[in-house]
């Protein structure tokens, strides 16, 4: 006669290990997706790329987000503004992309862009005053100029706020009521 | 926090960190004035702030239930009977106080003191225990029972500067907070370290008829608020309970005869 | 102690395991009644609860806490006799303790699984409950350990985890024995929860030591958590709730109510789990003075409260008072005043003492009583605080009132689901107090 | 080799434990169905090492629990009704608690320790045991020696005598 | 551990995989949803995102003709405050002002022309396309034209000012009909009337409160609904604590307490229907105790003579002494001004009871004086103000008029006398008589439910016009009305409607009326205004000064004043002086109570009633929302014994009501009050079937002497039926329980 706990567990040694399989791959499942197949870079109506105009053409940012230093928000270029500098360059004239602009500004519609960055509605952002605190649009927005599709780089979630107000050491950049409305 | 590894400045944050009352001074004092003599009980300060604030329309069954939402209302008193009956009225709203009861009550820090002294109300930190609303004294705090809809073209109307509450949150009056940033705002744009006083001006403060309510930063001794606050008739509602609140009242004088 | 004379150590083992090895389709027609009582009564409306708002409930903004909460502090008191008599009586090591505290404890278990349940419908965003624990989350903020929120949801994972291993250890020679009666899947299960217990001179040995240091924690510990949830409203400056003597007050009302608790699954163990030859006269008696003595306590802390109150004078305290004393609850107050001051005084007659019937009803009232006094606290101090002109009135919605019925379902669930589990009497302390097997004896 | 010998008396059971451990036997265990102050006597077993865990579970506790309340108050400075950032009195009724949780976690932590439980590897033992037997367990004890102990046990009146193969 | 078989491989690969797809799972639902950015195709010039920006306009929302700023962002107005540069508002607003945003977006808007193809009444509408729904209307009205019977073509608006009024008149006028004629229930037609009696100028002077030292209004609730609510209140705050060292007292006589009774020193609730006596005991008392001793003190003293405290004690139930310390106040008070207005003027003695009043005024000596009557005789622009108020007689002789088939064509324009009118006056059964009955209306209400064809007409917050208030601040004002947000739905301001039926109709009409639209027509006129004041200036003068006037929102010139400051001799006063008592409707026998009608002071005469945050506006001093009350005073509710909440069958002559009673302790005894304004049938989803409309009580009789309905002169009875009804209200207890809610008890700063 004799008692074993092991022995008394052997018979769930199976089960265990596949539940442990099951939750290795789940964090794996979930990286992939995070890395991959997420909502970071999201194929935009016009494959618009800013490695050509911010890096190749030097176009500098506010050329075309003109309200980023005097409003809250950036401003997504108006068509007739994209319009503007191409119906005078005749070499690009006739790429799909570029096509797909010209339709666009025929028949008066604006581009659906999709939206990469964004913050909640009980958010309060507004880039004027980061930009005139002279940030670099590259300090959140990431390395534009390589991107031939817009990627996020930032998680664009509080800590990343607070850590950066707490680093630059923000007037009130801790202050709930200094972001959240 | 990250702080220098140096040990004094540890202490000495130590001992800032224990000194009870936290501040030694507000950045801004931001503080009200309400002249009872004022006021008439109008109401055109509620609807101000209705419109300014994004608060619900409740409908009919739940206002019959008590379930409304007015981040400022007028409270109404009678004194005395028939033919000598005369009506008091003040208007009621969160008075930020620097010793406020709510603000220890919350385990989530949705409510606390920041350096302006006002007292916040975070809505999406909140998860709804209704303690800070329990422990208030003016009964100034007001519950998202549900999620409120707005009859479509309505919506139209929302102030895109404060978000829409959820259900299951508590919201008061935040001195129109939008106000204070944007006149913030302006202010660095044009490198001023300081509001001008009056530069800020809630919602219910801008609109009352008869420019019974001032407010202004309490710390400037310029402000119209502070020459306001020596007046004799200045005093502070349920004073004995030490909430010491941001809002001063000024008693309705008496008519001499 | 033995109302039907002494029984042989097996037939401990046989009698008491029985309860758990053998189940006929009464149990399984009483659990599938509580079950669905509590899915019904409880979670459906819970669940409705959840997508509407807690505007389902009666609350408004003259009395932002309602029953959800005072059911929570019922709960909890409920809870407070178990644990902590099962402990006071361990270190006093009186022998009429051993054949009740098992349950005890359970009911311990169970009634706190019960409060927290009603944090949980309390709760506006109950989908953030876990802002509330010292967890590190992504917004890099924690909890506002000054809030006496805070202390409740330390207090009462404490509270939990304490007794939760408290009951365990306090099993595990049993388990031991269960395993031994049983084989296949539930022999494994059980070697498993005993440890692989044997009953070797050292286990006792050590088992003894620690068992009773769990029982030197639990003590403070259980006085300490009614103490924290009466802050809830004490740290408040809320007339009605703001006096000192609320602690204490919470505390004895609390083992009070725990303890008519007690009688009452006493009784019900006694009566559908055959266990008369355990629980016999002595437990019914000494219970009965206990109950006699908390009642007695529980009415002169009353006392004080109201009379500071009403000496104190101030306009605030006697509105509030005048508003629990004369007002709409009014009814609701002298009910409580006469099921939990003046009922229990019958106990001093031993012909009631010594009536599982009459005492089984006593202990019901009592907990009625404590059920409304939870209510009136809450439902008679904040429609009456400072402003005349927000003076108001709350009364429960009907989710609200069966959520409170179908709490009681869940209670019962758990403890139909205990006994099947664990044995409902602590088959090694019983024989303790049996003769001993000597030659002598 | 482990040899079991079961009683039905206390006395008896006693005897045989003495005996075997004035013999020398230091591996037995003595299973009953019920706590025996004498048997633990017989093994010299005085206060137990537990209490030791209990102690230190609660200062650590202790500790930890100011550290919370105080540390995570520093992470992000919040202040609240104009109390301090580090308010002693509510931290310590955090403190309290958390020296209770600690002190009764690391009391169970000991309770495995000093019982030396789970029990992973095989152990001998009874089932009757844990109804209403009391048996005597010699361990590692082989040939000549066990004969010795297997006579001992017998004539101390034991009812029946086990023989079980320990897997080394 | 052994070698796993296949099998055993298998089952962890599914685990496996399962895994990996729950943790996909996990990691989507984590996601924000996709939101777009949306570009400007082509921006527009001044367009800054995220920016607000405030246009100035008009209020509407009463007659006051505040000036406001609303505040746009991304092209929806989002807020409405006082036009700080206004003279009328001086930046500041009333709730009702406010709530302007709710007309704008009120769900229950006409989006669309409507026809209610033949069937009248139903309520049930079709749509129907502008084109033809104008063309329908400008035949019909063509054919009469030709025809030389214009005249059975009407026109009645509501409160209607600047050139929209004038455009009206213009498109009438040519048509050949005078039938042109305003209604508004709350313009103080009596006021006006007993104004042009004794000062003989036809318009409501501006009365100076802010530099008055003893306000005594008889029944003018000038903090609340009374003629400029939000400059009166302006005023108040000044006279109150403006002036160091000089408060201003304000007595108000009442039988229910409004909210200036509530602000007043002292409440006095003389006998309904008395208070124009009350003045004259006051005046008798003036003139006897030698407060005044102008030149015509005598005549003064004979008319007065009746009028001893006395027998004015007697009538008013006003103690002696307290008449005569009234008068010594009066009297004595560096600048003392009396008003009147509400009940007071609203009684078969309207005309009289102001007269009375003025005789006050006349004695105190503060006409054309600061902190009295101010005459701005000279108004700012051509447009006269009010002048088309055609007050009860003009309403009963149109009533008459379709009764009598002499009416073809109606055209009804933000007037809703249905409901604002007593049945008696039988407008809506005259409608029947009417063969075609159009509603130029931007909501259903009423009335407009009776049209044939709806035009759904812009708010005023989507259209052009100008305004000037009345009564004028003291010197030349007008302020100009512009869209402040683009016209939400299929609608038209309705002078663009006018114009294009205008050009439709033909004949001399599109001559006369050139002007395509409003905004044209306008900025003609002020161009004309503006050459006529500055002498010929040039056009591109013109032009900035319209930019400017656009951007300020108003024109004015302070400090000119506008007239010479006559002073009118009192003989015309003297004159006119009768005792005035007021009959009621309804023997005392049969109806002990008098019925007490007052303006609500959120829904006015009820077109407040459809806006949500009215709606949820607590009632100033009953804190009463949703629905309307019956107001007894607690002695009179003991006497009948009846209870808050209990439901009430009021009866009067004219009809009867079902309301719950409420007990209200600033309220004469012997008089049951209830506020107009609700108790619609129609107009909305937040309107309709909400309490009860007490003009459905009030008997039909007008005051002859101005031909206004007296609305304050019917008795009732009340007759407890038994039911309960919860009556709505946030207040608790309204009584301090001698906690110092109020400040503290011991000083009297």
């Amino acid at each position: 006669m004799s008692i074993s706990v092991l022995d008394a567990l052997r018979p769930a040694r199976k089960p265990a290990l596949l539940g442990l399989v099951a939750v290795f791959g789940l964090l794996i499942g979930a990286w992939v997706h995070g890395k991959y197949f997420s909502d970071r870079s999201p194929v935009q109506p016009i494959e618009f790329s800013h490695k050509v105009h911010a890096a190749d053409n030097e176009i500098p940012c506010q050329h075309c987000h003109i309200y980023a230093d005097t409003t809250p928000v950036a401003g997504v270029p108006s068509v007739s503004k994209c319009i503007g500098c191409h119906k005078f360059l005749p070499s690009v004239r006739d790429q799909p992309e570029i096509l797909k602009l010209m339709a666009f500004w025929e028949n008066r519609e604006p581009i659906p862009w999709i939206k990469v960055h964004d913050v909640p509605d009980f958010v309060h952002f507004t880039h004027k005053r980061h930009v005139k605190a002279d940030l670099e649009c590259q300090e959140c927005h990431g390395p534009v100029e390589t991107m031939d599709r817009i990627t996020r780089v930032a998680t664009m979630r509080m800590p990343w706020c607070v850590d950066c107000h707490t680093e630059k050491n923000v007037e009130h950049g801790r202050d709930c009521w200094t972001c959240h409305k | 926090m990250k702080w220098g590894s140096d040990l004094s400045t540890l202490v000495e944050k130590f001992r800032q960190y224990l000194k009870p009352g936290y501040y030694d001074e507000f950045d801004y004092h931001w503080t009200m004035t309400i002249d009872l003599d004022r006021c008439t009980g109008c109401e055109a300060c509620v609807v101000a702030c209705q419109a300014e604030n994004n608060l619900p329309i409740v409908g009919e069954k739940r206002y019959a239930r008590n379930r409304e939402i007015k981040w400022i209302r007028i409270e109404r008193y009678w004194e005395g009977e028939y033919p000598d009956v005369k009506m008091g009225f003040i208007p009621m709203l969160c008075q930020h106080c620097d010793d406020a009861p709510c603000e220890i009550a919350c385990p989530v820090f949705a409510t606390y003191h920041n350096q302006d002294g006002l007292n916040t109300q975070i809505y999406n930190r909140c998860i709804g225990t209704r303690t800070c609303a329990v422990y208030c004294p003016y009964e100034v705090r007001y519950f998202n029972w549900f999620t409120y809809t707005w009859d479509e073209p309505l919506e139209q109307q929302l102030n895109p500067d404060v978000t829409v509450r959820e259900k299951g949150v508590m919201e008061k009056c935040t001195f129109c907070i939008q106000r204070i940033r944007l006149a913030k705002d302006n202010a660095k744009d044009d490198d001023r370290r300081r509001v001008r006083d009056g530069e800020v001006v809630p919602a219910c403060v801008q609109s009352c008829p008869t420019e019974a309510m001032a407010f202004g930063d309490s710390n400037d001794p310029e402000a119209k608020v502070s020459k306001m606050m020596k007046d004799p008739r200045a005093y502070t509602v349920l004073e004995e309970l030490n909430t010491t609140p941001s809002i001063v009242y000024l008693k309705k004088a008496h008519a001499e005869s | 102690m033995f109302d039907h004379g002494q029984p042989s150590y097996a037939e401990v083992n046989k009698d008491i395991l029985s309860v758990m090895l053998e189940t006929g389709p009464r149990y399984w027609m009483l659990l599938g009644t509580t079950m669905s009582v509590a899915v019904i009564f409880f979670f459906m409306p819970w669940f409705y609860q959840l997508i509407v708002g807690v505007g389902a409930a009666g609350m408004n903004r003259n009395a932002y806490w309602g029953t959800y909460l005072s059911n929570f502090i019922f709960w909890i008191g409920l809870s407070h006799s178990g644990t902590l008599l099962s402990a006071i009586l361990h270190i006093t090591n009186s022998p009429w303790r051993k054949s009740v505290y098992r349950s005890a404890e359970a009911m311990t278990l169970f009634s706190l699984m019960t409060a927290a349940l009603f944090v949980m419908v309390h709760l506006g965003r109950v989908w953030f409950v876990h802002w509330s624990f010292p967890i590190p989350n992504q917004m890099g903020l924690w909890p506002n350990f000054r809030s006496p929120l805070m202390f409740d949801v330390m207090a009462i994972t404490t509270y939990l985890t304490a007794s939760s291993i408290f009951i365990y250890m306090g099993s595990v020679p049993d388990f031991a024995a269960v395993r031994d009666a049983s084989t296949g899947t539930r022999r494994r299960l059980y070697t498993i929860f005993s440890f692989g217990w044997r009953g070797t001179a050292r286990e006792w040995h050590t088992l003894g030591w620690a068992y009773t240091f769990f029982a030197v924690f639990v003590i403070p510990l259980a006085v300490s958590v009614h103490s924290i949830v009466s802050w809830d409203f004490a740290l408040s400056i809320v007339p009605g709730l703001h006096h000192t003597i609320f602690a204490p007050y919470f505390v004895c009302g609390a083992i009070y109510s725990g303890t008519a608790g007690i009688v009452t699954v006493m009784y019900c163990l006694r009566k559908f789990l055959n266990f008369e030859r355990y629980i016999g006269q002595v437990h019914l008696d000494n219970l009965g003075k206990l109950l006699l003595a908390l009642s007695l306590i529980w009415s002169y802390i009353n006392m004080l409260e109201l009379f500071s109150s009403w000496y104190g004078g101030s306009s605030f305290e006697l509105e509030a008072l005048k508003f629990k004393l004369t007002g709409f609850y009014a009814p609701l107050y002298w009910e409580m005043i006469l099921f939990c001051a003046f009922v229990p005084l019958l106990m001093f007659f031993r012909k009631f003492r010594w009536s599982w019937n009459k005492m089984l009803l006593i202990s019901i009232l009592i907990n009625i009583g404590m059920l409304t006094e939870r209510f009136i606290i809450v439902a008679t101090s904040q429609p009456r605080k400072f402003l005349p002109n927000a003076f108001g009135f709350y009364f429960p919605s009907w989710i609200e009132i069966s959520i409170t019925i179908g709490s009681f379902a869940i209670f019962a669930t758990l403890f139909l689901i205990f006994i099947k589990w664990v044995p409902a009497i602590s088959i090694y302390e019983v024989k303790e107090t049996l003769k001993p097997l000597r030659r002598d004896a | 080799m482990a040899i079991m010998g079961t009683f039905a008396f206390e006395e008896d059971f006693l005897a045989a434990a003495e005996k075997l451990q004035s013999s020398g036997f230091d591996n037995i265990s003595l299973l009953s169905p019920v706590p025996l102050a004498e048997a633990q006597k017989v093994l010299g077993l005085g206060k137990s090492p537990v209490r030791r865990f209990s102690l230190a579970g609660a200062i650590i506790g202790a500790l930890a629990g100011f550290a919370l309340a105080a540390g995570t108050a520093l992470v992000f400075v919040l202040p609240t009704s104009g109390r301090a950032i580090i308010t002693i009195p509510p931290f310590l009724i955090i403190t309290y608690e958390m020296t209770i949780l600690f002190g009764v976690l690391f009391t169970l932590l000991g309770f495995h320790v000093v019982s030396d439980l789970p029990a992973w590897r095989d152990r001998p033992y009874l089932p009757a045991a844990t109804i209403d037997r009391f048996v005597v367990v010699v361990e590692g004890a082989a040939g000549e020696q066990a004969a010795r102990a297997e006579a001992i046990i017998r004539q101390a009146g034991a009812e029946e005598i086990h023989h079980v193969e320990e897997d080394q | 551990m052994s070698k796993i078989s296949r099998r055993d491989l298998l089952q962890y690969i599914g685990a496996g995989g399962i895994g990996a797809v729950g943790g996909v799972l996990y990691s989507e639902s984590i996601e924000r949803d996709v939101e777009l950015i949306i570009p400007q195709v082509v921006p527009p010039e001044d367009y800054s995102p995220g920016i607000a920006t405030w246009y100035n306009t008009v209020c509407n929302q009463c007659s006051a003709g505040c000036g406001i700023s609303v505040r746009i962002r991304e092209g929806k107005a989002k807020k409405i405050e006082g036009n700080p540069v206004h003279p009328v508002s001086q930046g500041r607003l009333c709730a009702r002002g406010q709530s302007g945003l709710n007309v704008l977006y009120n769900p229950d808007r006409i989006r669309e022309p409507l026809t209610n193809a033949g069937q009248r009444g139903t309520g049930n509408f079709y749509p129907i396309s502008w084109d033809e729904v104008l063309t329908t209307i400008a035949s019909r009205i063509g054919r009469l034209k030709i025809e030389n019977n214009a005249s059975r073509v009407r026109l009645l608006t509501g409160r209607v000012r600047g050139h929209l009024d004038e455009l009206f008149a213009q498109f009438m006028g040519l048509l050949g009909s005078d039938h042109y004629q305003q209604y508004d229930f709350t313009y103080p037609s009596a006021l006006k009337a007993a104004n042009k009696i004794s000062f003989g100028i036809d318009q409501l002077p501006y009365y100076d409160i802010k530099n008055a030292d003893l306000l005594l209004s008889f029944g003018a609730d000038y903090l609340g609904t009374w003629i400029s609510p939000v400059h009166h209140s302006l005023a108040y705050g000044h006279m109150r604590q403006g002036r160091a060292g000089r408060r201003g007292k304000t007595v108000q006589v009442e039988p229910r307490m409004s909210l200036s009774g509530a602000a007043a020193d002292e409440w006095v609730a003389a006998r309904p229907g008395t208070e124009g006596l009350l003045a004259l005991g006051i005046a008798h008392i003036l003139v006897s105790d030698g407060h005044y001793n102008g030149s015509d003190r005598d005549q003064w003293s004979d008319v007065l003579q009746a009028y001893s405290p006395s027998a004015v004690s007697a009538e008013t139930d006003i103690s002696e002494g307290n008449i005569r310390q009234l008068a010594r106040e009066f009297g004595t008070s560096k600048a003392a001004l009396a008003i009147a207005g509400g009940a007071t003027t609203a009684g078969t003695n309207a005309v009289a009871s102001a007269v009375a009043v003025n005789a006050l005024n006349h004695l105190a000596g503060n006409l054309g004086q600061p902190g009295g009557i101010i005459f701005n005789s000279d108004q700012a622009f051509s447009a006269t103000p009010g002048t088309r108020q055609a007050g009860m007689q003009g309403i009963l002789d149109l009533v008459e008029a379709m009764e009598a088939g002499e009416v073809d064509v109606l055209l009804v324009h933000d007037s809703n006398p249905i409901f604002s009118l007593p049945d008696g006056v039988g407008f809506r059964q005259a409608l029947d008589k009417v063969p075609l009955i159009v509603a130029l209306s931007s909501f259903r209400d009423e009335t407009t439910e009776q049209a044939d064809l709806i035009l759904p007409t812009n708010t005023y917050l989507e259209s052009w016009g100008d305004d000037v208030p009345d009564p004028g601040v003291g010197f030349p004002v007008a302020s100009i009305s512009q869209p402040v947000v683009t016209t939400l739905y299929d609608t038209l301001p309705v002078g663009d409607i006018i114009l294009s039926l205008a050009r439709q109709i033909g004949g001399e009409l599109p001559m006369a009326m050139p002007w395509r639209t409003m905004e044209e027509f306008v900025k003609e006129r002020w161009r004309e205004e503006y050459a006529m004041r500055e002498s010929g200036g040039a056009d591109q003068d013109f032009e900035a000064f319209w930019q400017a006037a656009l951007e300020a929102g108003v024109w004015g010139q302070p400090g000119v004043m506008t007239g010479d400051q006559i002073v009118p001799s009192s003989s015309s006063t003297i004159a006119a002086i009768t005792n005035p008592a007021s009959q009621f409707a309804g023997s005392e026998t049969d109806y002990p109570l008098v019925l007490h009608p007052y303006l609500s002071a959120s829904l006015l005469d009820g077109r407040g009633a459809n806006l949500p945050w009215l709606q949820e506006l607590p009632d100033p001093l009953t804190s009463v929302v949703y629905g309307s009350w019956a107001e007894l005073n607690p002695a009179t509710a003991e006497d009948l014994g009846i209870r808050e909440g209990d439901v009430l069958e009021v009866e009067t002559p004219a009809g009867s009501v079902k309301v719950p009673a409420l007990i209200f302790p600033a309220l004469r005894p012997g008089v049951v009050a209830m506020p107009i304004g609700q108790g619609h049938t129609s107009y909305g989803r937040y309107a309709r079937n909400r309490g009860a409309n007490p003009m459905d009580l009030v008997s039909m009789q007008i005051d002859d002497r101005s031909g206004d309905l007296a609305w304050a002169a019917t008795r009732a009875r009340v007759r407890n039926t038994g039911e309960r009804l919860q009556i709505i209200k946030t207040d608790g207890i309204t009584r301090t329980l001698g906690r110092q809610i109020l400040g503290p008890e011991n000083d009297h700063a």
